[in-house]
């Protein structure tokens, strides 16, 4: 019986198992291959926090989501149609993630009395048995027996080829997608072309996995999902991170200058350094420093001396460089510090997303200390985003904060990467010159209210610049009531005047006046987009706007907040963007909140939508 | 010394700024010997960059007519750091206090020791902090009643050429405000010693701690308080130089030349290359009350040649270019693209 | 002739010198000598920047105000009366604070070419000489030659007997003020009682500068002011940060609990340490640590261990405390982080006052981080809000954030010191038992939501704490979705809930209803209560009400608010306690914003009051 | 031992927390001899406080049935230095990692030496950082390739050893996760010492620097690549102890015993109170691939007696006590006073 082939327009398919299990390999794999094919998708990896917690505990689950589709996707998703579950503690932990009625696809060597124990399961109540998964379609295999069939004549040890038996679940995935195993293929030649034992082991159990699918007349269904309808052009597949490290090095290269990133490793930032020190070839400086601080410290010196500087990290690092971002405002030298948030206070949740920095990078410094303020919102995003800031910190002389976030930045989809040459020009003028009869004034400012950046080097153009409180166009210390007030108010200006170079704030889904607007910063983009095209499709008046740039506020950003009857805020904190709007626009704008170390979920807002505007 | 750097006087590094330290503080007499020193290095003016953390001494930058940059509390050497990566071509000097770079700054000025920047130190040691009106620094004396400790301070304080011996410094120096002459040549050293030179200047503070170095700057002690070390010469010191070091197994003794007529060639040698002598040297460190305590010892403990982080670095960067050219349009696109028609 | 003797209600005198000439202490004498009269008073010392920055200059010049009255004084005054010019250059940089007609007494000698020069005054502007002076009465001397002929018999040498002038300017005015020389004579003894010559010096001049007074017949007015109707009892004299100290020993004498307190010497806030170091025989244990972040980590191991744990700085070092503070309320131990603050941003201007780290206290962590923020009035009012930190952070087992600043830390004024027994009780009641069934649940909450404190060395309680989310009740390390956001709400409503149990918000001027409140926090208290009680005496209905409680806000600030047409709210910053309460509160308060490193004077405010409700 | 503290045992040590580190881990030995040694100390167990930073080592504290608190990346020190100072009586053990005490926490831990506060720094050396997934650490040999270093790093790495005998540490030492006799009776002696005690464990991290000290811990090569250094004996190593340590002047070389056949007792002769010498051993450190190269030291590089911090603090408490009471109203009321009526 040849199964039916069912045409969708989109699936979530999430795989989960031990972190010993190559569940991230299996994903990305799967990923590639989905957009190669020219599907649009979204994905989103969920590390266990330890580094390899005991095995078959829930503690070691991994998992990544991915959600490919012919129509446009938004988010990883919130519920999966599909769920891999490789042992007992990969479905405890994930279980509550599959859709009613979904496939789950069990292993069931990994529901033995030892996984059950670790997973903290009865014997008794072992899942495969106890009739807990009827609502579900279940797919059974004993994928460790299978493997070590496909491979009884290899000369591997156990370990080895038990390690292949994530290729047996993707070859059957494959399958049930009706995927080509091509480009799998590559990736193994590419990895293993030294080890042909490996390699061979995998390919085999790949196929096998293949044609357990294909054979098998249990399985009564395929599944096509056709190519998107996105906009047309030539993708890649990026994450967040990544596409960071890119828009930095971009802007580098733009604007002529050196890229120096002094940082120090936290997750979930530190893959913008390891992404960074792989193009040393650009003349990419990336300094491992001692401690945040020391980071962007030595950042500043690179950017004192002419460097575009960089520093990265996360919450509790930002935390330790607020005193020398002050410095750095004080200085008037451009300088990218890039946060990506994860879950607080303190050490938090480190493996976790959240948007709960965004009043610390706003606000969180001693003295009125303007820094402008940008964030992504999703992963290719990054990539712009991280472009704007070195734009804005070049063009106004002034340090800029980028919030991405562990949500986005370990986050993949497909980008339209751009022509270097198409990407907005950034010059760098150095001063060279005497600015005032014969004198250097370093804080002497332009229309833009921007110093000059002379720079090491230049002859006659020698100056001393410091934290403390500075005479207007000279630069030297001054104490005097009024010249304090002056600069105050001048580094204050400097900032609001960013207003007039970067984009008026537009509506990503809606109209520019209405019932509702949901107003979103950063990552909740997919989930709130997700969620407001649905409600529009329903008829409800509502529409989304989401902020990039926060501070400044973009110049129209009140006159559209005052068009709508009811402005709704969701954030992944309990409310720190809805302070800065409240504040300034006075409007009774709502907060929607989630602080559980998660995205939202499509359906969460939507929720919200329908409440808001009744039915 | 490059004929075509444009030459310049000591006066040409005088800035308009006004000098607010305390009349009579030590801090004076180091920025005239730095401004003395400057014009013979053969370094461009503009390529000169003093930068500061903050106390006193760290306002040295706005008095050289030079780049400058007066930080932020301790973090100086690490600013200076990303300045050298940066900008491996630029002179680096860095101006700090005890405080300032050995309490709050002391993990980044190990840090870039071991590193071996090729940046000089100057670290202007007060044993007090002055700018915050005298309160004990991590180098004042055990016992010390300051604003913070009116019974006395229970630290025990750093040895801070012990601390950087430790830390792998490459070079290891000592001078004092008061000798100006032996200030120069030992700056000139730093100067000349590629990678991270630590000099510790004993700085007399005279409103909150006056007189901490005068039995080694004062005439009337100096001689046999104090040790002049010169490479390759006997270790001599006293009012005629009647007086030497010779080692005793590991125990350095005094020997008196004249009562013993031992000859000054049979003393130690001082040899700036042996990292174990320099650590003996660096633990001639008695309060000079002690009896029987030995003299103080000033000059370059320890030199060593080892390579510069920034050259690390620039090496990487080169190797990397010569191996993939810097193709933007390239690293966009990424290895695996689709095209959507 | 007997000079006139004019009786007044109150004087501003303000002694301006060289930082050499010793006028702080001349201040603190004739300050102290007013207070034993029963003057009330209010005083403000303002130091040079620099150590001792080069003598003659205006960099140099050390001022310190005193303004006493038979009345009651609620600041050191907006212009002086009496101006004392020690040299050149504290006559230029004080001139703008002397008011018209006022008593200007310079001290010729001062003003020799040399000085001159050193005030960058052209010789041939002598202000002596040029007529500049003559809308104020001014009263020549030369002091120096005074004084060496008051000691022409003087073993001393130039520069000792030199140094003895100010006491011939103390005398002069304790005669012009019909003030006693007894304080003074008697603190001379203490001073330099085993330095006869020195002491005899002081003395003869001191004497010759009263009788200088008494004898020329060309000083026609003297004046006396009457002792204060002030509310009756003791007093004594205080400084904001030794109030601040003595608020901390008294909270750890009536907790049982040892003081402990870890820091870091940073300018304004320095003397609390140096104060809190005197009293180690209440067992006080002083910790100066090698910067700020290990002073409030030695303070977290003090909490932990069972002691009262304090730590002090100012903006700079507050910066880099930030991360630690969210270790501190993750731990939810008690803790008082204490900010003197200064000028900002980055090091600002050290010497001078601000309230510009208000949103960093109150937003300026990673992640959701709330900490209770109250802050000091007046200089007395320190000792109150230091014991009520302590009441707060033992009461509910936080974090809590004490604001004073520069202004009030140095302020003096005079105290009616309460006796202990009628402190506040604070109760703390170390857990000494198992909480819950054989078993120690360290976040098991009471009542406030707080958890039992549990000291190393108690047997059986012993258990871990860390700064990653922790499991409601056991404390262990979780990262279950819905359990964080259970600890984050369950943080925030904690901190809500000191609501509970602090005053609720009164007015201090006025009524609880009208045309126009002012709204202060800090230590605007004295400009704003002056301002108020004279617009109010002139028919403005306008009442000020000065927060103290900030985060959470006492309970019936809303309402009291809403009670009102219009809400002005003066602060020393751009304008942050505005942006807390127009995001609460909704309400269109405006901000009366001074950033000049220096306090407002009531004539400032009064000037707003005016100007908003018309004439 | 005090009789009257109430005994218990290892298994009273195990908390009901389950142990996350990686199958394999270094850190498995370390938590299990901790456990092993703790009851014999006569502390109890009431007493003893573990605090730790941020890293997979400073997990520690959750499996030790005692008092713990895992803090915040490089604070331990700071943190254990304030409970000390605050609770002398306590027993205060800091956990903490190469990158948690040596990068970030470095100035914390050198502090700490200094002052000598009684407690136990046990630093799990894995020259990595080894919960952030694999950069390299301030210990990293140089040219290690890592995630942040895909050219090989170019820091030179600190000598831990050598760096605490800089910062005047008072006890220092070094064992391995793969020695537990070793390891128990390192942990024994810092215990025993009054002051400050920095011992450096390396420990394997069989997930981001596989067999970085293989050399050291396999049975092959073992006893050839290491020297266990006891007090008052003879500094012998190799296969069959058929090797020793002499001094050449400052020298150290190899003897080969069978081949000269010297004697043992005409080695050097350890000993740890000997400053100099412990330098000259702190330098044993060259790369074991490296020809000709020193054993790599195990034992107790040097101890020192030196009064600790928190003795003088509570001395000088009691001092002012006794010279003052404790009379809250008399200092409330201060020096003068006045009376409105
Ligand atoms: C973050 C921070 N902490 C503290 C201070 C206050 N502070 C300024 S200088 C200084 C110490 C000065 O001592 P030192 O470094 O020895 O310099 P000196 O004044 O003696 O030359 C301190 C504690 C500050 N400015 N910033
Ligand atoms: C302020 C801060 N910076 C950075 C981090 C991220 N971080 C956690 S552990 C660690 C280093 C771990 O290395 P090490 O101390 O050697 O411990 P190991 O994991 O190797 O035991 C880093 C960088 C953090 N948690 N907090
Ligand atoms: S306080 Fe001391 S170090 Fe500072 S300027 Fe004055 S004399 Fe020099
Ligand atoms: S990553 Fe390394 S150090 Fe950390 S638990 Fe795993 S093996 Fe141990
Ligand atoms: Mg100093
Ligand atoms: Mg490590």
């Amino acid at each position: 019986m040849e199964p039916q082939n069912e045409v969708l327009d989109n699936v979530i398919i999430k795989f989960a198992g031990d972190s010993g299990d190559g569940m991230q390999l299996t994903g990305t794999q799967f990923t590639n291959t989905a957009a190669l094919f020219g599907n649009d998708l979204s994905t989103f990896p969920d590390f266990p926090a330890e580094i390899r917690a005991p095995q078959g505990t829930i503690a070691g689950v991994s998992g990544y989501q991915l959600h490919f589709g012919s129509v446009e996707i938004y988010t990883p998703g919130d519920f999966c149609d599909v769920l891999v579950a490789m042992n007992a503690a990969a479905l405890k932990a994930n279980q509550k993630f599959l859709r009613k009625s979904g496939i789950l696809i069990v292993n069931t060597d990994g529901f033995d009395p030892k996984n059950l124990r670790l997973a903290g399961i009865a014997e008794t109540d072992n899942p495969l048995e106890n009739h807990s998964l009827d609502n579900y379609k279940v797919i059974r295999m004993d994928v460790t027996k299978m493997t070590r069939a496909a491979l009884s004549e290899s000369s591997l040890g156990v370990k080895e080829i038990d390690r292949a038996k994530n290729m047996f679940v993707l070859g059957f995935l494959y399958w049930m997608y009706n995927r080509p195993m091509e480009h799998t293929l590559k990736f193994l030649t590419d990895k293993f072309g030294k080890k042909p034992d490996i390699l061979d082991a995998n390919v085999k159990v790949l196929k096998a996995g293949y044609n357990f699918g294909e054979t098998r007349e249990e399985f009564t269904a395929r599944f096509t999902i056709g190519p998107a309808k996105i906009t047309p052009g030539t993708y890649r597949n990026i994450m967040g991170n990544q596409a960071t490290a890119l828009g930095l090095i971009a802007a580098a290269q733009k604007s002529g200058l050196q890229l120096f990133c002094g940082t120090y490793p936290i997750t979930p930032a530190s893959d913008i350094l390891h992404e960074l020190s792989k193009h040393k070839n650009f003349g990419v400086k990336t300094f491992q420093a001692e401690d945040e601080i020391a980071a962007i410290a030595s950042t500043i010196g690179a950017s004192f001396g002419g460097s575009l500087g960089v520093t990265t990290s996360s919450g509790p690092g930002i935390a330790l460089k607020t005193e020398a971002m002050g410095l750095a405002l004080m200085l008037e030298l451009p300088l990218v510090i890039i946060n990506v948030q994860r879950g607080g206070p303190s050490t938090g949740l480190p493996t976790k997303t959240e948007q709960s920095d965004l009043l610390q990078a706003v606000y969180g410094r001693n003295g009125e200390a303007p820094i402008p303020v940008i964030a992504a919102a999703t992963p290719s995003d990054c990539f712009n985003m991280a472009y704007e800031a070195c734009r804005i910190a070049l063009h106004s002389m002034t340090p800029v904060i980028l919030l991405t976030d562990g949500y986005i930045a370990n986050g993949a989809e497909p980008w339209m990467f751009p022509k270097s040459a198409d990407l907005k020009p950034i010059t760098v003028n150095f001063a060279k010159e005497k600015n005032s009869e014969n004198k250097f004034l370093p804080y002497k400012r332009d229309e833009h209210l921007s110093r000059p950046w002379a720079i090491p080097g230049t002859k006659g153009l020698e100056h001393r610049i410091g934290g403390i409180e500075k005479q207007h166009e000279t630069g030297n210390i001054n104490y005097d009531a009024a010249n304090h007030e002056f600069m105050v108010k001048m580094r204050e200006a400097k900032v609001e005047k960013i207003a007039d170079f970067i984009p008026e704030q537009t509506v990503e889904v809606g109209t520019t006046k209405g019932k509702l607007l949901i107003l979103g910063w950063g990552s909740t983009f997919g989930a709130i987009k997700s969620a407001t095209l649905k409600a529009r499709e329903e008829g409800y008046d509502v529409s989304h706007a989401q902020l990039r740039y926060i501070k400044p506020f973009p110049k129209n950003l009140g006159e559209l907040l005052y068009s709508f009857e009811k402005v709704i805020i969701p954030e992944m904190n309990s409310g720190q963007l809805i302070k800065m709007i409240r504040d300034k626009y006075l409007i009774p704008a709502e907060g929607l909140n989630k602080v559980q170390g998660m995205p939202f979920a499509a359906e969460e807002i939507y929720t919200a939508i329908t409440k808001a505007l009744g039915k | 010394m490059d004929a075509t750097v444009e030459k310049f006087t000591s006066k040409d590094l005088v800035t308009d700024q006004e000098i607010r330290w305390c009349p009579g503080c030590g801090d004076y007499s180091i920025v005239k010997q730095v401004q003395t020193v400057m014009p013979d290095l053969g370094i461009p003016r503009e390529n000169i960059v003093f930068v500061s953390g903050i106390g006193c001494s760290s306002r040295f930058p706005y008095y050289m007519e030079t780049y400058g940059m007066h930080s932020i509390h301790g973090r100086a050497t690490a600013i200076a750091s990303g300045l050298k990566a940066a900008r491996p071509e630029l002179s680096v000097w860095i101006v700090t206090g005890d405080g300032d770079s050995l309490s709050i700054g002391g993990n980044h000025t190990i840090h870039l020791l071991r590193r071996n920047f090729n940046v000089n130190i100057l670290l202007f040691n007060n044993q007090i902090y002055g700018l915050t009106k005298g309160q004990y620094s991590p180098t004042s004396e055990e016992g010390k009643v300051t604003k913070s400790t009116p019974m006395g301070s229970i630290d025990h304080p750093f040895n801070p050429i012990a601390l950087c011996m430790g830390a792998d410094a490459t070079f290891v120096a000592r001078t004092m405000d008061r000798d100006p002459k032996h200030q120069q040549a030992i700056l000139r050293r730093a100067n000349d010693h590629k990678g991270a030179s630590f000099v510790e200047i004993y700085q007399n503070c005279n409103v909150f701690n006056d007189g901490a170095f005068e039995v080694f700057t004062e005439k009337s002690s100096k001689k046999n308080e104090t040790l002049f070390m010169e490479s390759g010469k006997p270790l001599i010191f006293g009012d005629n130089n009647d007086k030497g070091i010779k080692l005793d197994g590991f125990n350095p003794v005094v020997v008196d030349l004249t009562a013993t007529g031992a000859s000054a060639n049979d003393m130690w040698i001082h040899d700036e290359h042996d990292r174990v002598k320099a650590g003996i040297l660096s633990r001639f460190f008695d309060n000079p009350s002690k009896p029987d305590h030995l003299p103080r010892p000033f000059g370059v403990f320890y030199e060593e040649s080892r390579g510069c982080y920034e050259d690390g670095m620039t090496r990487q960067i080169e190797e990397a270019k010569a191996k993939k050219a810097a193709d933007l349009d390239a690293l966009l696109r990424g290895k695996e693209i689709w095209t959507i028609n």
